[in-house]
């Protein structure tokens, strides 16, 4: 679950990591006591989820209050477009206002999960501000690494071989320290899976700072992790996949036009790869997971019907917990109880009740496509357009 | 001879009497799994299906059968305990269905069950299968699989079957199935298994399926081109997944280069790997790659 | 640090674990308003650091008010006198009235370092409300252990396998794992290196409670667990010993006349055992410690000799970070500062400046007995009784 | 050849520039220990006593130095970070000094250490004394010892001295002198270290010090009986000592029967060892105990 930048830094700030002075506001008139109150020098940055902001006019350095408001209207004008959005971009709901700061150097400080480890790292690299993906690969020796040992956790020591190995002089050394094992503390209390501060900077004040931070938690970790403060913000989620989550489907949206109904993740995207090698372009990915009854299926139809952009669909189930022939009486169920017309239904059904699933969706004449193999869907797939 | 599980294999059901406990259990059973034992807490004393001994704790079951091998189907709040509660108990291999449980008690589980010198396969994984020795010690559909001499290993379930379901009907076999599961850490990774399936003498060929994230299949790579000298056939899905969404399985986001399935690919095919093109070509490249040993 | 039974029980209470209810009295106005809140039906137990008080009077079941009263009247007049205290005893100042409860089962269950395992242990057995040394001698089988790994804690699981080998009904094995849970969890959160409830028992009304409780903290872990809110009660100790501590002195008063003062806790037993061995006995086990100076040894001669039992003094040093002549010079001082008279101090001095320290001992001729080895040293001793 | 400390011992002193760690280094150096680096995070670039170099990380010292033993002298709070501080920068042998450890400090970080492969002595233990090797990586005082063939190893600090100030005199030289130290749990215990003398060529017998307080004299009664065959020659102190009494050393406190100085004598005498009547007799004991290899 990802945090607004806000959300992140108040997690980061209750761990005793520094952040700017800031506030976050919905309104013009909020943009305009929170600027006042830093005398019109601040910094005005859209919170949304979604990365490259900065390079879409998302983030803005304004002197005086009045342009603080200007630069804010615009921003809560639309959506934005970053390269990390959809075409539609993402809509801007909240700003964070913060204090304009003078910045010395700017440092790039991250704790995640390495799953080939199988343990927790954090990277530093003196190459702040940047894309980390793209040092990574320019000069990999800029960036340091510490593999966390699960049972004992982040040590002081390690902190310090990072701020030594970052070249910081010596009297940053302890503020490095202590904002790392604080971020640290803030990763396992809240369990992260990621918390990234790019820039962490050092001011000309001699501080060192959280500039920009994201935070990321674990979903599988949210049941216990109920009585923090940040909620999950749901307006930075297409309506479309918050009524999937509802329904306990996992569920992407994406620009294609054949709609994809798939058990099992790997398949699922096996699935969109086969639609996309055939030249065609999946409008989605969905799997309705093993457990799924008739109801949750009928769901799942409606759903992916209900995206417009969605001219022909291809179900591609492999029963083994889920059966063939439950998936089919969904998909009748569905289809029946539509008011408007039904997209063409290509389906490919193989493993447990196959053959019960296939004579069901024969039997209810409700013109599917059935198919045997992956050459025959697509070639079903693109016969439709 | 198989991987992981055997003839001698005797499983111990964890969460025996839960819904999916309970259903998965007697699918084992009817494909020809010894299974000598279920535990849930509170309800000891029971007889699943008139015939498996069900104890409140893993110690009891243990000591009372000799259960050497576990399948956990408890909830993800208490799949790591169950998992360590398992390896204290003796337990050599303990293979983890459970969907859901945090990374960072997947952390520390792992760390502590190699410190053991025990097994964990999964979390979140479809569980292992051997058609030649006929033991099923997971969630995949058995009348899938047949007896014969390729090796599976995989990151996800029903892709798993997709794969086995083209390899049959074409006369390939299967030695042994493995799920590594689609979390972002488990117990065991690609190279463990390779590396088993390398030593396997019933194993000629491995198949191995990987997906976008993380960069296990990169470990993979690298650990075949030294390590494996059977032909590894693979795939990786998720050519056309957008960054920084989780696709389902946990560990299914790109969140960089690395995890782009197009790197896989690189990786692999530089280590020598036979490449499948589409997930349609399964069978057919694997037929492709045992036609040159 | 010892707790006293109304503090651990307090500790034990914020972590989940059930308590009767009870309330700490320190006179008799008090006694008579709580034991009035039970209606007579109490008990009336001594709150002091040592064991044996049951055996001693200390811990009376009452019916009424007045006898509550009158109980806590007798308790209250003086010290109390267990196979645990020295024959003068230890002061009564407070009194923990609890509700009476009626008793179906008694168990016992500690927690504790094992320093040969190097481990936390748990330990449970059936055989409650005993001395469970007796019990480890008699029946080593009735006693159930858990071994504690360090990194991951207490497992429930090991609860449940406790609670199985203890034969408790199921219905009582989630409350049992509760209880040990929550107990486990004040072990480690306050840095405890005892925690014992013996018995833990199970009422009439299917309560799994602590009806007695120990706890001490691990004295080294003090600086981290300043804010809890137990206090040390140092009225339990001699008024010497308090003065010792300080003073950054390690004593401890024994029932001898021959007071010892040395460098080094082994060497102040060996010492102590060499009294013992010659048909003598030690005063007091006292370590003046390895960084020592003039001040403190003059302030620990002081103390040792405020013990008006001490006839005469055995000063052994075995001089390696502490000196020698530092030693000498801080015995030249004291006795030197004395008014009244000081008894005779036999000394033995080897290792670092041992002969400096000889010659200022010699020098300032205040008749110590210089010897040199501990034949020498202990025909001195008697020959001066 | 002594053990633990070795003409090959290259010493890393963590706590370089504190009041204790200052005036000991100077001490072992004077003794003729080869002490290589120090460490004080924030004092890095300085020089002790204008010749050894003072890093601010062990890394740092390590890197630099090849330091393969390092001895700690800083303040209970950070002791266990410092001695796993050591360890991950590859320091093969850690001797902590530091008195005070909280006992929950002391069981993680013994765990971490037996993990990793290195070894912990202390701590709250006097350090390692090598006559024979001219080493010296703790706070004994230097004069006092001789080479020779007999090892030491004790729970307590001025006691060894004790033991050694009685032996030396007597023409009884010292191979290898262990203080194991007086807390509850360490690092290493006398099993570990009789195991070591006797296998080490330069020791032909070995002097154990013990004192209430726990099982570890039991624990190594049991060990000399099936496990060394070099006379031991052993002196329990406490026999005096209150229970339920914290005599000094954290560790040393009867708590049970166990713990009380005469049972451990009674383990000992039944292994076999040479029993100290008195703390007076040491010397003498050894005597009698060699005259009879």
């Amino acid at each position: 679950m990802k945090l607004h930048e806000y959300q992140a830094k108040a997690l980061l700030s209750k761990y005793g990591v520094p952040v700017p002075r800031g506030e976050v506001a919905s309104s013009l008139s909020e943009v305009r006591r929170i600027a006042k109150s830093f005398e019109g020098n601040c910094v005005v940055k859209v919170q949304v989820h979604a990365g490259g902001r900065g390079k879409s006019g998302g983030v803005k350095l304004v002197k005086d209050v009045d342009s603080a408001v200007a630069v804010a209207e615009q921003m809560l004008s639309g959506n934005i477009v970053t390269i990390q959005t959809t075409a539609e971009g993402v809509p801007v709901n909240e700003l964070l206002i913060e204090e304009a700061l003078d910045v010395t150097k700017e440092l790039y400080l991250s704790i995640l999960v390495d799953g080939g480890l199988g343990r927790v790292i954090v990277m530093a690299s003196e190459a702040g501000g940047m894309d980390i993906e793209k040092v990574a690969e320019d000069s990999p020796d800029k960036i340091l690494k510490e593999v966390i040992d699960p049972n004992i956790g982040l040590m002081a020591y390690q902190a310090r071989n990072l701020s030594i190995g970052l070249g910081l002089d010596r009297e940053f050394h302890s503020q490095f320290i202590k904002l790392l094992l604080g971020a640290f503390n803030a990763f396992i209390q809240t369990d992260c899976s990621l918390i990234e501060i790019n820039p962490l900077v050092i001011t000309s004040q001699g501080q060192l700072l959280a500039i920009d931070a994201k935070a990321s938690i674990d979903d599988d970790a949210l049941f216990r992790q109920k009585d923090e403060s940040f909620n999950y913000d749901s307006r930075q989620e297409l309506e479309i996949e918050n009524l999937a989550r509802a329904s306990g489907l996992s569920y992407v949206k994406l620009d294609g036009d054949v709609g994809c109904l798939v058990n099992g993740a790997g398949l699922a995207m096996a699935t969109m790869d086969v639609i996309m090698a055939a030249g065609a372009t999946p409008a989605n990915f969905l799997d309705v997971g093993g457990g799924a009854d008739v109801n949750k299926v009928h769901k799942a139809v409606d759903i992916l019907l209900s995206d417009s952009g969605v001219k022909k669909v291809f179900v591609n189930i492999f029963g083994g917990i889920l059966r063939c022939d439950v998936v089919a009486e969904g998909i009748v169920a569905a289809t029946k109880s539509r008011k408007t017309h039904t997209p063409p239904i290509v389906v490919r059904m193989l493993g447990t009740n196959a053959d019960e699933g296939r004579k069901i969706l024969k039997e209810a004449k409700i013109g599917v496509h059935l198919v045997n193999d992956f050459t025959e869907a697509t070639k079903t797939i693109k016969s439709l357009s | 001879m198989s991987i992981f599980v055997r003839k001698d294999t005797r499983l111990l059901v964890q969460g025996i009497t839960g819904k999916e406990g309970s259903y998965h259990t007697a699918r084992c059973i009817d494909y020809g799994t010894n299974v000598v034992a279920g535990v849930t807490p509170g309800k000891g004393g029971q007889l699943f299906e008139e015939k498996v001994p069900v104890y409140d704790t893993v110690k009891q079951g243990v000591d009372e059968t000799n259960a050497n091998t576990s399948l956990v189907f408890v909830p993800p709040a208490f799949a790591a305990e169950a998992i360590i509660e398992a390896v204290d108990a003796g337990i050599q291999i303990v293979i983890c269905i459970t969907e859901g449980v945090p990374v960072s008690d997947a952390i520390k589980v792992c760390e502590y069950v190699n410190r053991s010198g025990a097994r964990l396969i999964g979390p979140n994984c479809p569980g292992i299968i051997s058609p030649i020795d006929k033991v099923k010690a997971g969630i995949m559909p058995g009348h899938v699989y047949a007896p014969g001499r390729v090796g599976v290993v995989s990151r996800s379930g029903t892709l798993t079957y997709e794969a086995v379901g083209q390899l049959t009907p074409l006369g390939i076999g299967q030695s042994t199935c493995v799920g590594i599961g689609g979390d972002p850490v488990s117990g065991s990774d690609f190279v463990d298994v390779l590396g088993l399936f390398e030593k396997d003498e019933a194993t000629d060929a491995i198949v191995m399926i990987g997906e976008i994230g993380g960069t296990k299949e990169q470990e993979a790579a690298e650990f075949i081109q030294s390590n494996v000298s059977k032909p590894v056939i693979s795939l990786i899905v998720g050519q056309t997944a957008p960054p920084g969404r989780r696709m389902g399985h946990a560990g299914a986001i790109i969140t960089g280069t690395a995890a782009l399935a197009s790197s896989k690919v690189k990786s692999l095919e530089k280590a020598g790997a036979f490449i499948v093109p589409s997930p349609a070509d399964i069978g057919t490249t694997t037929m492709e790659a045992l036609s040159q040993i």
